[in-house]
């Protein structure tokens, strides 16, 4: 039942982002991305990760309402310009032969939401995920294993990514600030 | 008159505090269920985007301005560092040094040591940069000089 | 005084929040309850800090906040509403199964006596939620426009009379 | 005493992480403060690096550092994130903080034409702890986390000055920088998938204890394309030629003298040698990926009259040096390949900072415009004349030993085909820094240059720090230095797979 659910919306997630590439109005092009969006939203949710789903969704409906916002007030509605046909056809080509590839492992070798396939060939060894399991409460006093996951197990990991963000913040910030150059001051 | 109409003034009135304090119970109870810094402070964000929406830039803007946002942010992601830093003191970078003094109990408030803090540190950034993203989008303005384009943040009509 | 109306009711509003978890969660041994100390100390706080930071929660009178007249009345509308909406939506049901769809769609202008923006506010919400009107407009505080699915009358006062009146008469208790 | 030092190892990150934190926070009044303030964290990070770099001979195997004190289990199950302080991980953390000392020291004068000084240093300090990250960690999903902090603050550096081509440049490097991070994310999301392990070192022995399947040969291909873009090898060096040139000349000389050896070369070689171990076909993909990058690299240069790109140009044909010397395999192909890269970071950085210094003074890129500088600006002149002659492979810069190095290594592995034309790439080179020479800095001085000054003291004091190091880095090749710092580095790839493991998984097993 899952996996039939998540085949269509997958089918549905692609079908929007092809509508918001294809689109020539902006406006058209942003609520069909917003769609992409609430589908991973209902992706997450339906993999039982309410913690993914949560902010996924609230980020989801903001910058859908931003670029809303944005398509609605500017005067160019609509998106022109010739596209590439030899870059497309590059590019089609590379991705057909990336396909060739990502296919058979994707359906034959690997099957979703599975354990490694080390791990069931092996199954003496413990995995880092049944450790956290079995004794993230004791040791971590966490009554939310993810929580005990992201801030005790891979806390390291979860600096690095608040500090991705504030990079990218901070990088925001410096592009749009009001002057960028000064003259020298000559001594 | 800024914003939009009054029924969504009125509407956000009633309901942006009850969205922060749902924000503020995942944060504080991130540890205990379904939540953490990530989520509960993209809400927080949210309590005030929606007030910027429903008023106009204007009337909140001044509540968090520009430049404090930006400290806060830092200031955020600093204090996140210094927690994971002062656990040197408990042998280890991100040694769960609060724990090991004062384990309290499981189930409860105050039981994972400095994973809480470390929440409400994640939040706190989290919110602001949130609110900065949107500051900044909201106020970007594109301005065409012949045929140069700028796109400069002004302050939000 | 509009602050501490903020902070009583942030203070519920944790409790509600926090009261499934703490009650599903009472350890084996019975020590801890679904009061718990630290979920209420710490309740206070963001009680205080949503007092703090937002002046202008749920209420512009909070003098009238928690009359239990008020409360009477809203729990006395509750069902009146509900009887408004189902009936509604049966009208609709049969407008659309009938075979000539008898429509006469339309934007008429009402006016309302509510003064407070609260009043005006749950009114035009009372309005959109019952099938077949919907509530497109606020202007001047009191004149509504709204969008009609059967124009019984395009005049203002009978329009008035048809949409409004019956919301109005609890409304006007309600948010005094 | 020494050999205790790895304690210190999370201060390589948590110093510049901290300053990239409150940097930002100095605003207009406190510009000399933030100069100060950089100045001290990088020189602090020097000083770190060769205590690091110093404990790590005395020891004389890697170090580890599990964060949280999340060390593997008995059963050998491994769930927490740890940093390996190894031969190349120290060298490569030295060569970061020795350039972005140079590259701070030249900032405090050069950014006097930028505003915003905070926000450029904390920006410059998160890219010293990406990539300080990149260099250390010893988890997978840490390396594309740490990939990402390096990636997203060089992006906003190279638009740092927000005008027309910057912007358009950054926007180039933005997109296939993203792409490039999702194939490794994509890369790491298989290994995960199939192997059920996210530390290098676990994930090395899996590997090795399967027959190579097709899913690990995708997560293979992935991850070397993902940081392929990263280290600008010839298919993916798109983004290049454009990017350096158009940041600052300090953000310019880290990005090709240091960012994409960090997050690229010693990304790949460390997934190549370390992890899945080194194999003929994967030497030989990486010997034609290194032949192709040199020669496009420096053809492409020749042609050139923008100086700043012309130097792009040439990173992308001297990373082709490395990466061919490495994916040779041999002992002696190793140590070459890193000696080069080490050197190259040097030199690099210098002509990066010299070309900036003339942009300075002149307002000009372009080569033609140019002409008898030497007259006016002595020191740059002479600073640049050296990495000149190093780039070159001139005697006795390092470049001629460490290029020679190369040379003999494909010799002795019987690759003359590959000998030959790093023979011809090495002479292009040379025609093309002549180029650079005679316009710029030789020839007869142009009236409108006639006025012009030196560059201020400490942006020539920077350069005129790395030029000695040009010089000094030729002792490298004496067997007593060279074995302190360049053969433990070449060690931790030779020994491979087995080696690394050995170190880290055995060594925590009883408990160290």
């Amino acid at each position: 039942m899952v996996t039939q659910l998540l085949t269509f919306l997958l089918i549905f997630m692609i079908i929007a982002a092809l509508k918001a590439l294809m689109t020539p109005r902006l406006l058209s092009a942003a609520i069909s991305l917003g769609a992409v969006g609430l589908g991973v939203s209902f992706v997450f949710l339906l993999l039982r990760a309410p913690d993914a789903a949560i902010p996924h969704i609230v980020v989801e409906i903001l910058v859908l309402l931003l670029l809303i916002r944005a398509a609605i007030r500017r005067e160019v509605k609509t998106v022109s310009g010739q596209r590439d046909i030899f870059g497309a056809a590059v590019a089609a080509v590379l991705l057909l032969l990336l396909l060739a590839l990502i296919v058979p492992v994707f359906s034959e070798d690997l099957s979703f939401g599975a354990q490694p396939v080390w791990a069931v060939t092996n199954p003496q060894v413990e995995l880092a995920s049944a450790h956290y399991l079995s004794r993230g409460l004791s040791e971590t006093g966490s009554a939310n294993i993810v929580t005990a996951v992201l801030l005790a197990y891979r806390g390291y990991d979860t600096l690095g990514e608040a500090t991705v963000l504030f990079a990218a913040i901070l990088g925001a910030l410096v592009l749009l600030r009001p002057r960028a150059r000064k003259p020298l001051e000559e001594k | 008159m800024t914003g939009m109409t009054v029924i969504v003034k009125t509407i956000t009135r009633w309901t942006a505090a009850l969205i922060f304090l749902y924000g503020a119970y995942l944060v504080l109870y991130g540890h205990l269920s379904v939540g953490g810094g990530f989520a509960g402070g993209i809400i927080l964000a949210c309590s005030y985007v929606i007030m910027i929406l429903a008023y106009g830039g204007k009337e909140t803007i001044h509540a968090l301005p520009k430049a404090v946002a930006a400290r806060l942010d830092s200031i955020g992601a600093l204090a996140f560092l210094i927690l994971a830093s002062l656990g040197m003191f408990g042998g280890f970078f991100f040694s769960n040094w609060i724990r090991d003094i004062w384990p309290g109990q499981q189930f409860r408030v105050f039981s994972a040591g400095i994973i809480p803090l470390a929440n409400i540190a994640i939040a706190l950034k989290v919110c602001v940069s949130l609110f900065l993203i949107f500051f900044i989008l909201a106020s970007l303005r594109m301005t065409r000089k012949g045929d140069k384009i700028e796109f400069r943040s002004e302050e939000v009509d | 005084m509009r602050r501490v109306a903020i902070f009583i009711v942030s203070f519920i509003v944790w409790c509600a929040l926090v009261w499934p978890y703490n009650s599903a969660n009472i350890a084996p041994d019975g020590t801890g309850t679904a009061w718990d100390l630290q979920s209420i100390v710490l309740g206070l706080f963001v009680a205080f800090l949503t007092a703090l930071l937002f002046k202008e929660a749920f209420t512009t009178q909070p003098k009238n906040m928690f009359s239990p007249l008020r409360i009477l009345w809203l729990l006395l509308y509750l069902p009146v509403f509900l009887y408004y909406c189902i009936r509604a939506n049966l009208q609709v049901v049969y407008l659309v199964l009938h075979p000539d769809m008898p429509i006469k769609p339309g934007i008429v202008k009402v006016k309302t006596k509510l003064k407070t923006e609260s009043g005006v506010t749950a009114l035009a919400n009372s309005i959109t939620l019952t099938p077949g009107t919907l509530t497109v407009d606020v202007v001047n505080g009191n004149e509504l426009y709204v969008h009609w699915l059967v124009v019984e009358s395009a005049d203002e006062d009978k329009a008035t009379e048809i949409i409004v009146s019956r919301f109005e008469f609890f409304l006007e208790k309600i948010f005094v | 005493m020494m050999n205790q030092m790895h304690f210190l190892l999370p201060l390589a990150i948590a110093i510049p992480l901290g300053m990239g934190f409150i940097l930002p926070l100095l605003g207009r009044k406190f510009t000399r403060l933030a100069d100060v303030l950089a100045n001290l964290t990088t020189a602090s990070l020097v000083v770190l690096s060769v205590l690091l770099l110093i404990s790590n001979v005395q020891l004389g195997k890697p170090a580890v550092y599990w964060f949280g004190g999340w060390q593997i289990t008995a059963s050998g199950t491994i769930f927490g994130i740890n940093l390996v302080l190894d031969g190349l991980s120290a060298l490569m953390i030295t060569l970061v903080a020795v350039v972005s000392f140079a590259a701070t020291l030249f900032s405090s004068r050069y950014m006097d034409q930028y505003t915003a000084r905070g926000k450029y240093y904390g920006l410059f300090m998160l890219m010293i702890t990406g990539m300080n990250g990149c260099i250390l960690t010893g988890d997978v999903f840490n390396l594309y986390v740490f990939l990402e902090i390096a990636a997203v603050s060089s992006y906003a550096l190279v638009a740092f000055g927000c005008e027309r081509d910057e912007l358009e440049a950054a926007f180039k490097y933005l997109i296939l920088g993203c792409v490039a991070s999702t194939f490794v994310l994509l890369g790491v999301v298989l290994l995960y998938a199939q192997f059920g392990a996210l530390n290098m070192a676990q994930l090395g022995q899996r590997i090795a204890s399967v027959e190579p399947t097709r899913g690990s040969i995708l997560a293979l291909l992935l991850l070397l394309s993902g940081l392929g873009v990263k280290a600008a090898l010839v298919p993916f060096h798109a983004w290049l030629p454009d990017a350096h040139p158009s940041a600052p000349a300090p953000i310019s000389a880290m990005l090709s003298g240091v960012l994409i050896k960090a997050i690229g070369v010693y990304a790949i070689i460390r997934v190549i040698f370390n992890v899945y171990g080194f194999t003929d076909q994967l030497g030989m993909t990486l010997m034609i990926l290194g032949t192709l990058s040199m020669v496009v690299g420096v053809v492409l240069a020749l042609n050139q009259w923008d100086f700043k790109r012309l130097l792009a140009y040439h990173s992308i044909s001297q990373i082709g040096y490395v990466v061919l010397a490495i994916g040779l395999g041999t002992p002696l192909g190793i140590l070459a390949g890193l000696f080069h890269l080490a050197n190259h970071a040097i030199f690099k950085s210098l002509l990066f900072l010299s070309a900036g210094a003339v942009q300075y003074r002149t307002g000009t890129r372009q080569l033609d415009e140019m002409g008898g500088l030497a007259q006016r600006m002595p020191s740059t002149s002479r600073s640049c004349l050296v990495a000149s002659m190093s780039i070159a492979g001139v005697p006795p810069f390092n470049g001629f030993f460490s290029k020679l190095l190369i040379i003999i290594a494909c010799v002795q592995a019987g690759r003359w085909g590959f000998a030959i034309w790093a023979v011809i790439v090495s002479i292009l080179t040379m025609a093309s820094f002549m180029k650079v020479q005679k316009y710029a800095f030789y020839g007869k001085l142009k009236e409108k240059w006639a006025q012009i000054r030196e560059v201020p003291l400490v942006m020539r004091y920077s350069m005129i720090l790395l030029a000695v190091l040009c010089l000094a880095m030729s002792l490298l090749i004496v067997p007593g230095i060279s074995a302190a710092v360049l053969e433990p580095a070449r060690d931790a790839l030779h020994q491979g797979v087995k080696g690394y493991q050995e170190a880290i998984l055995v060594l925590l097993g009883s408990g160290g």
